[in-house]
């Protein structure tokens, strides 16, 4: 278990990657742009690459999605183990879940951030960092 | 049972969505639902916190799954102790602002609507018994607070609330990823659960997720890296919203960061990192607000080193040292309002809200300066006002534990504390004034605000006995990790669907 | 300088965080008595709602969904906040292009059928893939589409703001009824009917529908605010 | 998506970013489909796509088009 970073193919994991790179990405972007839309982008990114990393947690290979739809129950009896025996080919439905919450969240957190944009571009007629800096940061 | 623990949450909200309602009706109601609805809390809250006491903690469910299922809310002696505070604190400053001046309609019912919810987001963080929906709350916590530090249409209060935007947003970021990796070993959100199967994480994870934790967490509670924020803000905020901010928000803050580190894990190590960072905290803020020139920064700072001060009393780990830590907070909450919400009278003549220009203003403003005068002495810990009695059971806490470094640092820096506070109160006492300035003098209610403040300050001072009991029943139900896991779980088996 | 600081930092963060998400092993769980099987279970068998996620965000963690709706009520309440002017000064409507006539009929067509699929996601949110929120934003982008269409296109604040106060009333009093009724807050007091019928879940559909309105509302009143935000 | 990331981050034209999120988002949302979350897939494809992008796009509206260099012009007198 100590050495899985080399043994196994990369591709089984290209979730994680992926999700660890558009985080690192949008860090980046928030950290070290100077420009406040593109802070705001890296947000943003930043939002994505975590949101992909939560569902890649609740993946099961070769589940189906947790919804027991009309054609999964067909000429099924619904009793409590038919219920389980389905439910154990589902994804897991929590970081689903979790993930619907903070998108939206997101959305709401980036529209009061390019609100404030708005309002500072009307004060100082730039979006660069430098020039607002009236305050110490 | 008189009332439920959800009601701290279901009915601020209802009141919330119903105030553009009302407001087509009867304007005045905007300003006084707000009102009413924390008086009912603030009712609501002394009753339940006297039962918890006597009967035990209360855990709450929701939409009827046990937990770790459900929701739940947690109602202990803790946590209700906080609950009463915040909502004590948030209806005095609802008094005060009741008239608040110069704005038109639109933005009062803005106004009332974000000071509500940034109420109720520092109860849901503090009654939450799970991390999924503390994250949440706070993240409305944080949307009010953004929203409120620019609500005055300066251009430097955009700025200032745009920095708390950035870095509360990355905090919450990082509070997600830790949501996540808990997620993925534990497979379960409730407090309690995750505290019962603690061990059974890899240690990896379990270090990542409370490095993750306390950045997440610590922005709310001002810890040194993450509070460049603060100063900014709370100059920049209204003076009411300085005031819930030190009395409610940071309270949250601090509180959620003491639970994920006293229940949720038990990393060795964590006492000692809390004495360390809050040292750390203490001394800088301290040292900034000695060199302050701006009385609201100077204020935010002083806040700062509070909290530092707080975070230390927690690291000494005692009861005696949570005890001491919860009463700082609560004195800290009562004594920094008071502050707030005189110190921006008296600046209110002035553009830059300097010190220099508080020039005896006592003349003009007796009762103001004399509260501000109070606010300043309590929290320096003279006797026999409210101050002194947490920075005592501070002392005594940290001496039983043989923490002669921690004896000293409280004393140097109530020494610190006396030198800039008293520079504040000469200017005002005993500097002539410059020239003719036009004060504004305070409204009614606001002087009715102050006084409260005062009065509580005096109750605490003379009789401490009133609130040491309730103080020490929190400070037990704080360290008593295994009845916490037992309460919240064991609901669990009364409602087992 | 600070870049290269950042970006060695960053790779740092980046290595451990990546060595320790490895030690996840992708596409299989195994923590143990993880409260999934519980929701997935529980769904079908005790609320009779097809999709499990519905019922997690509407019912097993109602609460989180409250505080969410609260959330995007408060985004919009701040956003107007921030970009308020004062009374006098309404600002003029922003441009993003001008429209043709094709796109003015052409959206005049599509709007109902964008408002049906809106109406239809959310009403089928305990049934199929959708629900509340996706609805609701289906809905916003719906008016969007006009908005942008039409430059004298208005939409009332005060609807608005009437559907979405009445829409989060009826969320909070749902739950609220549920804690006279059933003893805890959002308990579902209703029958919960048969499994994959419209008529099913108790209180989740009315809460989900409950949503769709607040959410539509709610982002089209924050577009329309940032739409009128022109100096 | 990785590189609809980096070049978002690195173009100029902040029109060209914004976009470069909404493909960001549009990946996402397919990937979501990919491993069984239909439910997130729609919101973000509504969201991220739709309603993100235009927010963004309203304010590069308000505001400049362009990411400026530091320095690069004297700072007009503020209102």
């Amino acid at each position: 278990m100590e050495f899985k970073l080399f043994d196994l193919s990369i591709v089984e994991y290209a979730f994680f990657v992926t999700s660890v790179l558009i985080i690192l990405i949008g860090l980046y972007a928030a950290l070290v742009k100077k420009t406040l839309i593109k802070i705001v982008i890296g947000l943003s990114i930043l939002d994505a690459g975590i949101n992909l990393l939560l569902i890649s947690i609740g993946y099961l290979k070769a589940g189906t999605a947790p919804i027991f739809s009309p054609a999964l129950v067909k000429n099924m009896p619904l009793t409590l183990e038919n219920i389980k025996k389905l439910s154990e080919g589902m994804v897991d439905p929590v970081p689903q879940a979790l993930v619907l919450t903070a998108i939206v969240i997101g959305f709401g957190v980036t529209a009061v951030a390019l609100s404030l944009v708005i309002r500072l571009y009307r004060h100082h007629h730039t979006l660069n960092i430098d020039e607002i800096k009236n305050l110490k940061w | 049972m008189v009332g439920s623990p959800v009601l701290f949450i279901a009915i601020p909200l209802l009141a919330a969505f119903l105030i553009p309602l009302l407001g087509f009706v009867w304007k005045e109601s905007v300003r006084i639902l707000p009102g009413l609805v924390l008086l009912y809390l603030l009712y609501l809250s002394l009753t339940l916190m006297e039962q918890v006491v006597h009967t035990g903690t209360i855990v709450e469910v929701i939409a009827g799954w046990a937990p770790p299922w459900g929701i739940n809310l947690v109602f202990s002696p803790l946590t209700g102790l906080l609950t009463t505070l915040m909502i004590l604190m948030g209806f005095i400053i609802w008094i005060y602002s009741y008239r608040f001046k110069n704005i038109d309609f639109q933005e009062a019912v803005k106004y009332f609507i974000l000071l509500l919810m940034l109420i109720t987001g520092s109860v849901g963080i503090v009654l939450t018994g799970d991390i999924f929906n503390q994250f949440v709350f706070i993240e409305i916590t944080s949307i009010s607070a953004y929203a409120l530090t620019a609500f005055y249409k300066g251009r430097d209060s955009a700025e200032a609330s745009f920095k708390y935007l950035m870095i509360g947003s990355l905090s919450s970021m990082f509070l997600l990823l830790a949501i996540a990796l808990i997620y993925s070993q534990l497979g379960t959100l409730n407090m309690a659960d995750i505290a019962a199967k603690a061990h059974l994480m890899k240690p990896e994870f379990k270090i990542l997720a409370l490095i993750f934790f306390i950045t997440g967490l610590g922005i709310e509670a001002e810890i040194f890296p993450l509070n460049g924020w603060a100063p900014d803000a709370y100059a920049q905020a209204p003076g009411p919203i300085g005031a819930a901010f030190s009395g409610i928000v940071v309270k949250a803050g601090v509180y959620a960061m003491i639970r994920v580190m006293f229940t949720l894990f038990d990393v060795a190590g964590t006492h000692q990192f809390l004495i360390v960072i809050g040292i750390i905290t203490l001394i800088i803020a301290e040292m900034s607000a000695v060199r302050q020139e701006h009385l609201k920064r100077m204020l935010a700072y002083s806040s700062i080193g509070q909290m530092g001060l707080v975070i230390v009393a927690f690291g000494i780990g005692t009861e005696e040292g949570v005890f001491a830590a919860l009463f700082l907070m609560l004195n800290h909450a009562i004594i920094k309002s008071l502050l707030f919400l005189s110190g921006s009278y008296l600046v209110y003549h002035s553009t830059g809200k300097y010190i220099s220009e508080v020039d005896g203003i006592a003349r003009n403003l007796p009762i103001t300066s004399f509260l501000f005068a109070l606010g300043s002495i309590a929290i320096v810990g003279m006797p026999p006002f409210a101050g002194f009695w947490s920075k005592w059971s501070m002392l005594t806490a940290a001496a039983h534990s043989n923490l002669i470094l921690i004896i000293g640092l409280v004393l140097s820096v109530s020494l610190i504390e006396l030198v800039y506070y008293f520079r504040v109160l000469n200017r005002i006492y005993f500097f002539p004034k410059k020239k003719e300035v036009v004060v504004k003098k305070p409204t009614i209610n606001a002087l009715l605000a102050m006084g409260l403040l005062g009065l509580l300050i005096l109750i605490i001072g003379f009789y401490p006995d009133s609130v040491t009991g309730y103080l020490h029943a929190a400070s037990q139900s704080l360290l008593d990790k295994g009845k916490y896991i037992h309460d919240v779980l064991s609901t669990g088996q009364l409602l087992l669907p | 300088m600070k870049k290269i600081l950042v970006l060695s930092l960053l790779a740092v963060f980046g290595v451990y965080l990546a060595e320790v998400l490895f030690k996840i092993d992708f596409g299989h769980q195994f923590f143990l008595n993880g409260v999934k099987d519980f929701y997935l279970t529980a769904s079908p068998d005790k609320l009779k709602v097809a999709n499990v996620v519905t019922s997690i965000v509407v019912n097993f963690r109602g609460f989180d969904t409250l505080g969410e709706v609260t959330v995007l009520f408060l985004a919009t309440t701040a956003m107007s906040s921030i970009l308020y002017k004062g009374r006098h000064k309404l600002g003029e409507r922003a441009v993003l292009f001008s429209s043709s006539r094709i796109v003015m009929t052409g959206s005049k067509l599509l709007f109902p059928a964008i408002i049906l699929l809106g109406v239809y996601v959310f009403v089928h949110g305990h049934l199929t893939p959708g629900g509340g929120f996706q609805g609701g934003v289906i809905i916003a982008t719906g008016f969007l589409l006009m908005l942008l269409s039409y430059q004298d296109y208005q939409v009332s604040h005060v609807v608005l703001s009437v559907v979405e106060s009445l829409a989060g009333i009826t969320f909070a009093s749902i739950g609220l009824i549920g804690l006279l009724n059933g003893g805890t807050f959002l308990h579902n007091f209703l029958h919960t009917g048969v499994l994959n019928n419209l008529l099913s879940g108790g209180v989740i559909p009315i809460i989900y529908i409950a949503v769709g309105f607040k959410v539509g509302a709610e982002l089209t009143g924050l577009i329309y605010t940032a739409l009128n935000e022109k100096d | 998506m990785t590189g609809a990331a980096v070049y978002s981050v690195v173009q100029r034209d902040l029109l060209y970013a914004v976009i470069g999120t909404g493909v960001i988002s549009l990946i996402l949302s397919i990937l979501f489909l990919f491993l069984q979350a239909p439910d997130v897939a729609l919101t973000e494809a509504a969201i991220g796509v739709a309603l993100t992008t235009i927010i963004f796009i309203i304010t590069i509206r308000n505001t400049v088009r362009y990411e400026e260099d530091s320095n690069r012009h004297s700072k007009p007198a503020s209102k």
